[in-house]
């Protein structure tokens, strides 16, 4: 299933195995999510991202932590997988002052800028956009970081796809586009209001290299974006790649589902990603079922004791109101560790201030745009 | 008369509508085959087949695009945006195109159209999906603008809407599809542009519309019980202000409130408040107060999020500083 | 040059001269339009059609003169093709009432529904989404007709460009986009904003057939758009066309070209469009030299009388101020030849009343959504 | 001093903020060989290269998301709308994600971008190119919005727009970039969230923006010469609006008049009034008068559109309402 039948892998256990513990507990908190929401803890949309682990796993082991990341508002496991808090994470979706939006984003603006995680976004397609403007800075000051951007299968319907994926081609921009094609966007199917389905192949139009990767198997994921990051901070401009990935839930909390049929649910559980990766380390002896038992046990805990913050968390004080709105001179950023655990936070971004900073970029060489100019002077 | 919720006025004027002229569809995300987000195209699909209820790819701008275009050559388009925090994508169609149409034509052209979908906080749904963004259209000539707040009205006027030869930018209550109201069967037309006197009073008006309406109700009860009589205009349409009613009531009470969900700044109550000032001013007996959104970015947090919004004791305190009667 | 040497040709001497007027009076009218804006009898921007007279004279003979059309801010010819009266066209950019928006809507938004010219709009990019819109009331009503629709090369970076080409596609549309690449938006080249300067491949990512021609030459136009308008009439879906062509002028009257060379435009200077139809038809013996210099003689008359008409017609009375934002009940439209030349008009858009209309279009068939239901289990 | 025309004078503010701090760029249509559109990035682009001044596509949603990406992570872009009636189509990044990014980041981020380019009536351009939509956006919490009228004040705003750590809407005059005035060399700043007082009187406070104060000064020297005194408050500012200085200069004159080019329904001048009469109603001696963009769409025809326009005269009249001399 796997790569055949070969019986040494290449991956090492330890790869695996955080893998499996990220995967799990994305599960696990969601699960746990979608469990609050209906004992009415966690209200609004909350959209769940169970049966998409694969992705955000093999993404997350592919890139460097310093990457910059960002998300539409099924934006809860991302995070997670960057090394977010989930007590922190899950009080958020609670509404409360241990969150890391103090309460104020709740479940579609999940924030952690101490992990690169830039947002949760509920404009659909919006984050397309704000992706551009992160990989552009990284340009502009030289750093060699790229940004991963996630987006669903319908958002890349939104004009913004277009107008940004040419700019991020003619400019070279360091980002990886990763769409997320869980085949619904709410209760549509993509090739219902998709001309061509295949939304990598809209990456054509703009000569960026697209690619699909099968979603549903972590190492798969893993291996196509390691590849894609390499190129990408090479400096050879954007790459757009598609997942193929299924949401076993609805599309939000409120979701019925009745625009698809239980019998293709199951069927697609049989991809589940989290027990394909077991097997896979299991088949290749990398580590024993007593070992992912102990993972799912330790999980099990650190997700009952997110909760517990949680719900613990009191909500935000009224004061809260009239912050946040609007920076107030010499007003410093919040540190959400700091602020809620009190935990002395080290990887705050800081940018280079104006005299530090030396542009070399030259975004439009001369000859170049030269160049361009006669390419203007298109066949007839 | 039946007692039928909201959303389901809303579906009852659609479905007459769409049967009394063919020349009417919607179009929208997610209005056929998953029945609408909100459910309001509950059943539709089914009546009127795919041509007249379509699901549209989520392009806002490209939708509302095409529903102006096909308004340009006959058709009656009913355009559903999923809520009207996302139709900021699609404002350039709107006020750019639809509302300048038939001026730039020379009066050639008309754009008998209407732009509809929920406005307003949700519930838990922080900074983006909260908005009362009637202002910004009701700021623009060539446009229409009404803001129903009880079921009838919701009907009356998504008629009248449809029939009209303008475009209509209809921003339903989000919080209100689920609520009861009684509703005449057929042919119950309420006129764009006329506003309604909810409730009869002498002491003090207090001007509003949509959602906020119920707050307010329920501050009058309050009110009453304490012996002051209120009266309530609900706009209902908020381009073009019914002048004519605001004067009315205020003239009779000599005091007004203005209770709006949105932010203050240049909002509609503004506009209300300059209609009263500048033209009844002698009629006052006090300044007019306005009750409005925080002039903050909503939050997710239940607590903050009901701070953010007017509700019954603010409204009270308002009518109390326009009365003169703080701190009693 | 046209076609080899063959002297016979296949296009009647009727057809050519046809064109060669057309063409001609686009010609006239614009340099006489560019001379009254000096004069200062037309302000605002004013932006010249002048190089590209094949694009919209090939076009309106390869379609049906009720087929719908629109346009960018780039409008004063199109309509002259059409049909439309010279006289009223530049009473208009005069801003006078004798216009066809009672100089209301001024040089972009030349309006004349009469002839089915549906507009002049300056939002770049914006008659895309109108288009799709116009040619979906077509299918609606079974009509047959088709709706063109013109915009410039660097509207295609807009989003709703994308947008509009996946419903189009999806929902086959009956309509037209033709890409008028004159290489420049404003004074940047296109190939400096374009990753893939190529328009019309764009047309790729949604399965749209697509097309580059010759736009300097309008017997090319002509061929190209006969064909497309066929397969588009024949309920195949949109076509995207992209006319390679080169405005002489700059932008608006307001632009110092300083962004391309002189000698690039006497370059493309040397495919005049005009004179190189002219030397077809000679060549071919459709027509003499005398008749080419009556056609001119008479536009020359045309136009100088347009010019005349616009000058002596007054300024809208002031009354208008407080007409055409809305349309009061029981308001009939304006027609425009009626109002102001006092001729009957015959060929006013009457659409069907409410119960006259029978919806027969199934958009999306039963069997089909299924079929795209399953097509959305996407590979992996 | 040296006397600048506006369009340098913003120029001059833009190459010394991109001189002080190399985080600072400027993406937009046409700004970098062509000059810009109307000429402020004059030079620019030899100065600074091309990685600081981008050549845009014809794509304002994208490079706007762009621009608000980029400010995300530490630079601090000035986006140039050709003018604003485009940028209609890039709302949506500038108020859903620019204006509430500090918000739902529970203070984690800041946006500090400026989005800029002129608004207003620019002189035969219809419908759809000449509308003063400050209103909008001065809408939105999580923005400040400028609208200078002077050469200095464009300078010296500009400066502090670029430092400021919030999103900062400009709207500068399409008819104001060739008008010269003295602009102070080198570190000159203009405070944002002040009006300027400028020109003192006694009878009538005139309180306006951007390019009606021309047309405002203009009535005034005319009123001068009928024995009315008249004191100008530019306000500057639009969001957040200096209501002291409102109120000083309505307490001062007892009398007011606000003049805005825009259309009058939820206008900023709407506001003006709300905060005259709910906080000055005692010291009022006469309803506040609007003066305001008829409420019709722009036209082309000369005559047409400058009579849209408010103008001296219509401010004249104004003026003598609100003194009660009509028909003087
Ligand atoms: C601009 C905009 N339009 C509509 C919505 C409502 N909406 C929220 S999620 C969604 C579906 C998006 O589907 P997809 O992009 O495939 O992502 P998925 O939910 O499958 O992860 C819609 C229509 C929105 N939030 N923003
Ligand atoms: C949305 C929008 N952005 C910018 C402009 C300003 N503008 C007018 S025309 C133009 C260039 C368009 O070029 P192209 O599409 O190639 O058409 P052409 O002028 O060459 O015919 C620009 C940037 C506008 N009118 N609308
Ligand atoms: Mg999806
Ligand atoms: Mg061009």
């Amino acid at each position: 299933m796997f790569g055949g039948l070969a019986v040494a892998s290449k991956y090492s256990k330890d790869l695996l195995l955080t893998m499996y513990r990220k995967m799990y507990l994305m599960r696990r908190f969601e699960e746990r999510a979608g469990q609050q929401y209906g004992l009415g803890k966690i209200a609004g949309f909350c959209h769940l991202y169970i049966g998409q682990e694969a992705v955000a796993a093999g993404v997350e082991e592919a890139i460097r932590p310093d990457d910059y990341m960002l998300s539409g508002y099924r934006d809860h496991a991302q995070p997670l997988a960057r090394g977010s808090d989930a007590g922190m994470v899950m009080a958020e979706l609670f509404g409360r002052t241990g969150g890391y939006s103090k309460g104020k984003g709740g479940s579609m603006h999940i924030f952690d800028i101490e992990h690169h995680f830039y947002g949760g976004y509920g404009i659909v397609g919006a984050q397309i956009g704000l992706a551009a403007g992160m990989a552009f800075a990284s340009r502009y000051r030289n750093e060699d970081r790229i940004t991963v951007c996630y987006f669903g299968d319908a958002a890349a319907n939104q004009g913004i796809f277009h107008e940004t994926l040419n700019m991020a081609a003619k400019w070279k921009l360091p980002v990886l586009y990763i769409c997320e094609n869980n085949r619904y966007g709410m209760g549509t199917a993509i090739a219902r209001v998709a001309a061509v389905p295949e939304i990598h192949k809209r990456g054509e139009a703009f000569g960026i290299r697209h690619e699909a990767v099968d979603g549903m198997d972590v190492l798969k994921m893993y291996e196509a974006v390691k590849d894609a990051a390499a190129y990408i901070r090479a400096g050879n401009g954007p790459v757009l790649m598609e997942a193929n990935t299924y949401r076993f839930r609805g599309h939000s909390m409120a979701d019925p589902a009745t625009y698809r049929t239980k019998q293709e649910v199951e069927d697609e559980r049989k991809n589940d990603p989290i027990p394909r990766l077991k097997e896979y380390a299991l088949k290749h002896k990398l580590a024993k079922e007593e070992e992912f038992g102990a993972i799912e046990e330790e999980v099990k805990l650190q997700v009952d004791a997110a909760v517990k913050f949680a719900d613990e968390s009191p909500e935000p004080d009224l004061s809260e109101l009239w912050k946040d709105t609007i920076v107030e001179e010499g007003e410093e950023d919040v540190r959400p560790r700091e602020r809620v655990l009190g935990q002395k936070v080290t990887k705050w971004p800081k940018y280079p201030s104006g005299q530090e900073l030396k542009v070399t970029w030259d975004l439009e060489p001369r000859e170049q745009a030269e160049k361009a100019d006669k390419a203007a002077g298109l066949k007839r | 008369m039946a007692e039928l919720m909201y959303r389901e006025a809303l579906n009852q004027a659609l479905a007459e509508e769409m049967e009394r002229d063919a020349n009417v569809f919607l179009i929208g995300e997610e209005v056929g085959r998953y029945q609408g987000a909100f459910k309001v195209s509950q059943g539709l699909l089914d009546k009127f087949g795919s041509a007249r209820i379509i699901d549209a790819p989520i392009s806002e701008l490209g939708f509302t695009g095409l529903g102006v275009g096909a308004a340009m050559v006959g058709l009656r388009p009913v355009v559903e945006m999923m809520t009207w925090n996302f139709a900021i994508l699609a404002m350039d169609q709107i006020v750019n195109n639809a509302a300048k149409l038939r001026h730039m034509s020379g009066g050639q052209l008309r754009c008998p159209i209407v732009f509809r979908g929920p406005g307003g906080a949700g519930g838990r749904l922080s900074s983006q999906h909260s908005q009362a963004l009637e202002a910004n259209y009701a700021h623009f000539p060539g446009l229409k603008v009404i803001a129903p707040a009880t079921p009838a009205d919701a009907k009356g006027l998504l008629k009248s809407a449809i029939r009209d030869e303008n475009p209509v930018i209809m921003i339903e209550g989000e919080r209100l599809y689920a609520l009861k109201g009684e509703v005449p069967e057929g042919e119950h037309i309420v006129p764009i542009g006329k506003a309604d006197v909810k409730r009869e009073g002498k002491d003090v008006s207090i001007i509003t519309w949509s959602r906020m309406y119920y707050f307010v109700e329920e501050a009058a009860k309050q009110l009453e019980a304490e012996g002051i009589s209120v009266e309530i205009l609900d706009l209902r349409t908020l381009r073009p202000l019914d002048e004519e009613a605001i004067l009315a009531t205020v003239r009779k009470t000599n005091r007004a409130v203005v209770v709006e969900e949105g932010w203050p700044l240049a909002g509609i109550g503004a506009q209300v408040v300059d209609i009263i000032q500048s033209k009844a001013f002698d009629d006052l007996d006090a300044p007019v107060v306005r009750v409005t959104g925080l002039d903050v970015n909503m939050s997710y947090a239940t607590n903050l999020e009901n701070a953010i919004q007017p509700d019954a004791p603010r409204i009270i305190a308002a009518v109390k500083k326009v009365l003169y009667r703080e701190g009693a």
